[in-house]
């Protein structure tokens, strides 16, 4: 029966990326590649100002611009009942283009559509609009006063969005108040923005039975399909959502942007496709931004340095509209993870959120909502409670630490940690970077006056949401599935929920399937992003994909595994009770010479099932039991420059533990992605807003990306530390090194400032920070 | 994003260029690198009626090196420059650091070298390095070709003494004698930024060690660059010790106007400015060989 | 106006605006999607070819009417023959992509970069790959992948 | 983006004849740099389209002006506002108009430019100049036309 041929495994196996080929011959296929006969272009008329009231928007000139067919302003649609549109959490609304007033700059206010890009600008240019300025909000602490109210078309009449807490503020208060040490911090993070190289867009077109394609830059299809349905009544069955190849994402394509509705209103009103891509300008000033969190954190501990109580109160920028994309009961997020790797007896953290005349947004970048914020604060908190104790932050963390044998560990703030060991993955790095060696080396270094520091972030998070008594998105639950159909001669495909956005799907997804049924990867195809054929799913953000997809997947594949078994019983002729998997094929239990592999199955499946169902076939649903808590141990080593503020981080090792590892190749390709993005944020990146709310990172000159140039070489280990809730043992990773990085390059900044007197500087850290603090520092050393 | 319309005009040779800019005036632009013009064009800050392309003009791309002096003509791009045979001489030291972090790599292989000066952009660089090295520009007008110091070309923010209707055709580096060496020292955020501060430096010693001539000045720090004639003077005649070029450090950093902007604070970018010329005088000095 | 351009070896004749920018160009009028545009500044180096065998230019800092008269190479154009460019296997092999979007950019500077240093250092690669941004991969892969193809070209292994 | 301004022009003229000018939109419009066309709506509300050329800023601009004048004829404000391509640029300016003496008339005049969209976040360090040289130059253009009879 056997060919006798060995099936090895392929979980765990650094594979070379199926996807790769068509990306380096220049054949993907981006939203932007598209072309459809009689595609007219779309351009969105945008706000200068942040706050204005529209006293006209005079389109006369306009729609006399050789190429331009049409233009709509809010009040068209408005009319047409499509004004406004829900973000995904469901308790705020978004104008699509702006209605009476314009709430931040660079709002759409008008979308000009024409037969070619040029035109399309032409017309967008001609549109005249006459503002009215109001009075800017451009921080929440003002917006708190409420002097200026920003939403009028609310009930509410405050710009106060949420309150939300976690924990026991009466216990944490009497814990802190007995603490022998008590350290508090102000700690800004700053508004970022995820910037894929590829920027949002889309392409809308009815076919002649009036039903919608809407190709779409989106990491989340199937929700983009029920939400065009809410806004628009166009039924859900006359919807196809495709999302082709995405050029990274990051968070920033899960929101459904205003341009899409225009988009999809253009093409129903011209009755020809209508293609919309945003300018980087577009990208960064009105798309999903991330943070903009302001924490004052209190860490309470004994003089031994146990810690007694976490108190953390965020005061968070939301911009203009709540367009955060967290689940519908957490508006914070997941920000309850911010007791981090800790034993904290008692906790408490609260977030009130504020609208201001910024972007919108607050959605989660390569995070898993809220949780970079949150492992920051601990971190850096940590640090400064080693400094005030004068203890070594290696060792103050190690005495905190949830020893491994506490797992599964309930924190204070109501999350079951699922498994770590997060002593042996600080160990494994300390030895990796040779931490004896460099405290020697800042010996000398600090005796010749020499700049140089050590960070370490030691952080656990929290992602794969979600168990669906707890998890939603406009009320759909944050389950997600897997569709697995194996073709007679033992290839096959599988389809998923998800959108891969340079993760490795393709390649992932089939090493999972191939794992699980004894087949060749190569042969397995996978197919995401259109909800013709995938099965309904929430998407992939906030490192959710493996931890709930994946699961889905590995289910759907064992699904399969039963239902071949029935047939391997009969292809051996014997009862199913009597067949075992072992070594990726069936065989007679006791009896390994008699068996046959996946692929004699398959084939059987469709030529000869005997008395069982024939075919091959799976849909699988999963939800998850519990999150997963992937954990790492994060070094940065780091010189500074006294005269200019420079800092040149010199090494930075990440020993991440995502539990079971599908595609070691991929993760550390995930690892060194998401390490460089944390780069970024903790030295250069910022959407900054002046006082009169004009935003001042429009574009990639002053929005930096750091170049290969100023990106460090990457160090990456793992430990191994398998969910023990998830089919395969899996965490996720792609987010880890961008919560987990921060936290650590600040540490080492100020680790290194610290001989002087310095204790906390305020990301990004730019040079001119770090200069004014050495400079400001070593003034006040000078004072008598 | 779009560029608004304009009418484009190839030009056939610099004679055939002059000719169209003389009859268009201040309606056409001349398009050298464009790696200015053209971004300034998408974000349609530039709207010129007409673009003068100059760009298939081979005379204009020559590099010419005589006894006396480096003659860039028009459309020699910064690559060419970071990529000549004799650019790793010391006496060009100067030129080859700025060649290697104007812009980024790529944007160097069609960026000019006096695109770059006629755009006089606060920040850039090879205004800073024109000065150090005391450059003249080849400027055809009405009246024929005339040679402008690169102190009176420079006039102010984006501004220069190429009047509308006259063309830039080449920049004129004098050569040094072989006791010179410079260096240009920047900071920048990341690589094609403009410079947060920058210093251009050049130094010519005499056989005994004294200077006989610096050029010292500074980008981003005023309307536009900067010569720091203040420290070319404590320079002059003297033998560079530590305390003189500190006294030249002060004297940048005195001299800097910086405006503040998101690369940093004006008492940051003074800092700068004295911090990099110190440090582009110690490493010129040491490409001499003298310790300093 | 009229621009003729030979893309990859292939003569493109084609009446377009003067504004048309040479990626637009390439993408629309000849239908080569593989270059990608990824901001208006110049900035991001998604939408570098080479021109005329060695020079890499942003092509959307560039007009099609410069273009016009010259040899443009772009991904495209890379393997030859159904046989993957060095550059291209490299960048397979050594996971040098993730989302594949400054993918082509980066492979057409690297192309240019190793006809002007054909075994560059990893100083050097990071040094010229700096007018190309990649958000997914940090770089390390990246520079490790151009080392790769830099070997296979001289077919012995680069200086270090 | 945010940019103040100040200055002073001594102008050999009787500050009631100074007034005078310094109210009329079209003698006002006129005063601009590069003034290519004056469109008055009312005594207080006129339009001037401008030719602006600095560095890579090219281009007509329209700006919109209002007149503020003083009850006591001592002080003139306005506002200026234009704009293009999804920015706009706020300008604000005031004279102080002293009688000076011996005839002369003393403008002390002070500016504030707000610049909101692209054109600030791109053009900024253009844009300084050339808001600096529309009102110190509008005001000079002022001393310049009454010193010399018309």
């Amino acid at each position: 029966m056997s060919t006798g041929t060995t099936v090895k495994g392929s979980v765990g196996v650094a594979m070379k990326r199926k996807e790769d080929p068509r990306f380096i011959q220049g054949k993907g296929n981006y939203v932007d590649d598209l072309s459809f006969p009689g595609m007219l272009y779309m351009a969105i008329v945008r706000s200068p100002y942040p706050h204005a009231e529209i006293v006209n928007i005079d389109i006369a000139e306009a729609v006399k611009v050789p190429g331009v067919k049409a233009v709509i302003t809010g009040k068209d649609l408005e009319a047409a009942g499509l004004g406004w549109l829900p973000t995904f959490h469901g308790y705020d609304k978004q104008m699509v283009l702006a209605i009476g007033k314009v709430l931040f700059q660079y709002q759409e206010v008008a979308a000009v559509f024409a037969e070619s890009r040029g035109a399309a600008a032409d017309g967008a240019e001609a549109v005249q609009v006459d503002y009215n300025p109001l009075p800017v909000v451009a921080d929440p602490f003002t917006a708190k006063k409420d002097e200026v109210l920003l939403r009028n078309d609310r009930e509410a009449k405050t710009n106060h969005i949420y309150h939300w807490e976690v924990g026991d503020k009466e216990r944490t208060a009497q814990a802190l108040e007995a603490s022998d040490k008590v350290i508090k911090q102000r700690m800004w993070f700053p508004r970022c923005h995820p910037a894929p190289l590829e920027p949002c867009g889309c392409v809308a077109q009815f076919d002649t039975m009036g039903r919608l394609t809407f190709h779409v830059t989106s990491q989340a299809p199937h929700v983009y399909r029920t939400a065009i349905t809410i806004v628009t009544g166009i039924p859900e069955d006359k919807i196809r959502v495709i999302s082709p190849d995405l050029g990274g994402g990051f968070g920033n394509k899960v929101p459904v942007y205003p341009g899409y509705v225009c988009a999809i209103v253009g093409a129903l009103k011209l009755g020809r496709p209508v293609k919309w891509i945003e300018s980087r300008t577009e990208n960064l000033t009105s798309t999903g931004f991330a943070r903009d969190y302001h924490m004052d954190v209190e860490i309470g501990a004994k003089s031994d340095g146990t810690v007694t109580a976490l108190k953390v109160s965020t005061t968070a920028d939301h911009g203009a509209f709540d367009a955060a994309a967290d689940p519908t009961k957490y508006p914070a997020g997941m920000f309850g993870i911010v007791t981090g790797s800790y034993t904290f007896p008692v906790a408490h953290a609260e977030v009130d959120a504020y609208f201001t005349n910024k972007a919108p947004g607050g959605i989660a970048y390569r995070c898993s909502f809220r949780v970079t914020e949150a492992s920051y604060a601990i971190e850096r908190g940590m640090d400064i409670l080693a400094d005030e104790l004068g203890l070594d932050p290696v060792e103050l963390r190690r005495k905190n630490f949830v020893k491994k044998e506490q797992f599964p560990y309930p924190s204070a703030l109501g999350f079951t940690y699922d498994s770590g060991d997060y002593h042996h993955t600080l160990d494994v790095a300390l030895e990796k970077i040779g931490y004896q060696a460099l405290l020697k080396e800042q010996v000398e270094k600090r005796a010749k006056g020499e700049l140089m520091g050590i960070g370490f972030s030691t952080f656990t998070e929290v992602v794969g949401a979600g168990p669906s008594k707890h998890f939603d998105i406009l009320g759909i639950k944050m389950f997600d599935s897997a569709e697995i159909r194996i073709h007679p001669t033992g290839s096959g495909i599988v389809r998923a929920g998800t959108k891969s956005q340079g993760q490795g799907h393709e390649t992932t997804w089939a090493q999972i399937v191939a794992e699980e049924l004894g087949l060749d990867p190569q042969n397995i195809m996978v197919e995401e992003g259109d909800t013709d054929t995938a099965p309904y799913g929430l998407g992939t953000y906030a490192s959710r994909s493996t931890p709930v997809a994946g699961a889905a997947i590995a289910m759907a594949a064992r699904r399969i595994r039963e239902r071949a078994r029935k047939i391997a019983a009969h292809l051996m002729e014997v009862g199913e009770g009597d067949v075992e998997w072992k070594d990726y094929k069936f065989q007679v239990k006791g009896v390994p010479s008699k068996s046959v592999t996946m692929k004699e199955v398959a084939f059987a499946a469709y030529t000869n099932p005997g008395p069982n169902e024939p075919g091959l076939e799976a849909t699988q649903y999963y939800d998850p039991p519990n999150m997963t808590f992937p954990h790492g141990a994060y070094i940065a080593v780091v010189d500074v420059d006294r005269e200019t503020g420079e800092v040149k981080v010199r090494r930075f090792l990440a020993v991440d533990d995502c539990g079971t590892i599908i595609n070691p190749m991929i993760v550390e390709g995930q690892v060194h992605g998401g390490l460089t993005e944390g780069f970024a944020i903790a030295f250069m990146q910022e959407i900054q807003y002046d006082k009169d709310g004009n935003n001042l990172n429009t574009n990639f000159t002053d929005y930096l990306v750091p170049t290969s140039l100023e990106s460090p070489a990457w160090e990456t280990a793992n430990t191994v530390t398998p969910s023990p809730h998830h089919p395969i043992g899996a965490k996720g990773v792609g987010e880890s090194p961008n919560v987990g990085s921060p936290a650590a390059f600040v540490n080492a900044v100020i680790d290194a400032l610290s001989p002087l007197g310095v204790r906390h500087i305020d990301m990004p850290v730019t040079r001119d920070k770090v200069w004014r603090a050495i400079r400001d520092a070593e003034a006040k050393k000078d004072r008598p | 994003m779009i560029p608004a319309a304009f009418d484009y005009i190839r030009a056939g040779s610099a004679d055939d260029a002059f000719a169209q800019l003389q009859r268009l005036g201040g309606d056409a632009r001349v398009l050298a690198g464009g790696q200015s013009l053209i971004p300034a064009m998408r974000f349609r800050l530039a709207r010129p009626s007409v673009l003068v392309d100059i760009n298939a003009i081979p005379e204009l791309r020559t590099i010419r090196l005589d006894d006396q002096a480096l003659a860039l003509g028009a459309i020699a791009r910064d690559s060419d420059v970071e990529r000549a045979s004799w650019i790793t001489e010391r006496k060009w030291r100067l030129l080859h650091d700025v060649s290697r972090v104007v812009a980024d790599p790529v944007v160097r292989q069609l960026g000019t070298v006096v695109g770059s000066l006629c755009h006089n952009d606060p920040s850039g660089d090879w205004p800073a390095a024109a000065l150090a090295a005391r450059a003249v520009i080849v400027v055809r007008g009405k009246a024929g070709l005339r040679t402008v110091p690169i102190d009176q070309f420079l006039v102010d923010s984006f501004t220069t003494s190429v009047e509308e209707g006259e063309m830039a055709v080449a920049v004129r580096f004098p050569v040094p004698d072989d006791r010179t060496a410079g260096a240009y020292q920047k900071v920048e955020r990341k690589v094609g930024d403009f410079a947060t501060a920058a210093a251009a430096v050049q130094l010519s010693l005499n056989a005994d060690g004294t200077v006989r001539e610096a050029g010292i000045a500074l980008s981003a720090a005023g309307p536009c660059a900067v010569r720091v004639a203040e420290a070319e003077a404590v320079l002059q005649g003297q033998k560079p010790t530590a305390e003189l070029i500190r006294a030249a450090a002060d004297a940048a950093s005195k001299k800097s106007e910086p405006q503040a902007d998101l690369r940093g604070s004006i008492d940051y970018k003074k800092n700068l400015a004295g911090v990099l010329v110190s440090r582009g005088l110690r490493q010129a000095l040491a490409h001499l060989g003298v310790q300093s | 106006m009229k621009v003729s351009v030979k893309v990859n070896g292939v003569a493109h004749e084609r009446d377009v605006e003067p504004r048309t920018l040479l990626a637009y160009f390439l993408r629309e009028h000849c239908g080569l999607t593989g270059t990608h545009v990824g901001c208006d500044t110049s900035s991001c180096g998604c939408c570098v070819v080479v021109m005329d065998g060695d020079t890499a230019v942003k092509s959307c800092s560039m007009f099609a009417a410069q273009a016009d008269g010259h040899e443009i190479t772009t991904v495209e154009g890379l393997a030859q023959g159904g046989a993957l460019h060095p550059l291209q296997q490299a960048f397979w092999d050594q996971h040098g992509l993730q989302c594949g979007y400054c993918t082509p950019g980066m492979l057409m500077t690297s192309y240019a970069l190793l006809k002007h240093k054909p075994t560059p250092t990893e100083a050097e690669i990071r040094e010229e790959l700096a007018g190309n941004l990649c958000r997914c991969t940090g770089y390390n892969n990246i520079v490790k992948a151009v080392r790769q193809a830099a070997e296979t070209l001289q077919g012995s292994p680069a200086q270090k | 983006m945010n940019l103040q301004y100040t200055g002073e022009e001594i102008i050999p003229a009787e500050r009631a004849t100074v007034w005078k000018a310094i109210t009329d939109p079209a003698w006002v419009g006129r005063c601009l740099p590069d003034v290519v066309d004056v469109t008055v709506h009312d005594p207080t509300h006129f339009d001037a389209v401008a030719q602006v050329g600095v560095g890579p800023v090219r281009g007509k601009f329209k700006f919109r002006f209002e007149l503020m004048p003083g009850t006591a004829g001592d002080r003139l404000d306005m506002k200026i506002s234009g704009g293009g391509f999804g920015s706009a640029i706020d300008l604000t300016a005031g004279a102080d108009v002293i009688d000076a003496g011996g005839g002369t008339t003393r403008l002390k005049w002070s500016g504030q430019a707000i610049a909101r969209g692209p054109v600030a976040a791109v053009g900024g360090r253009v844009l300084d100049a050339q808001a600096q040289k529309l009102i110190s130059q509008t005001f000079a253009n002022v001393r310049e036309r009454l010193s010399t009879p018309a």
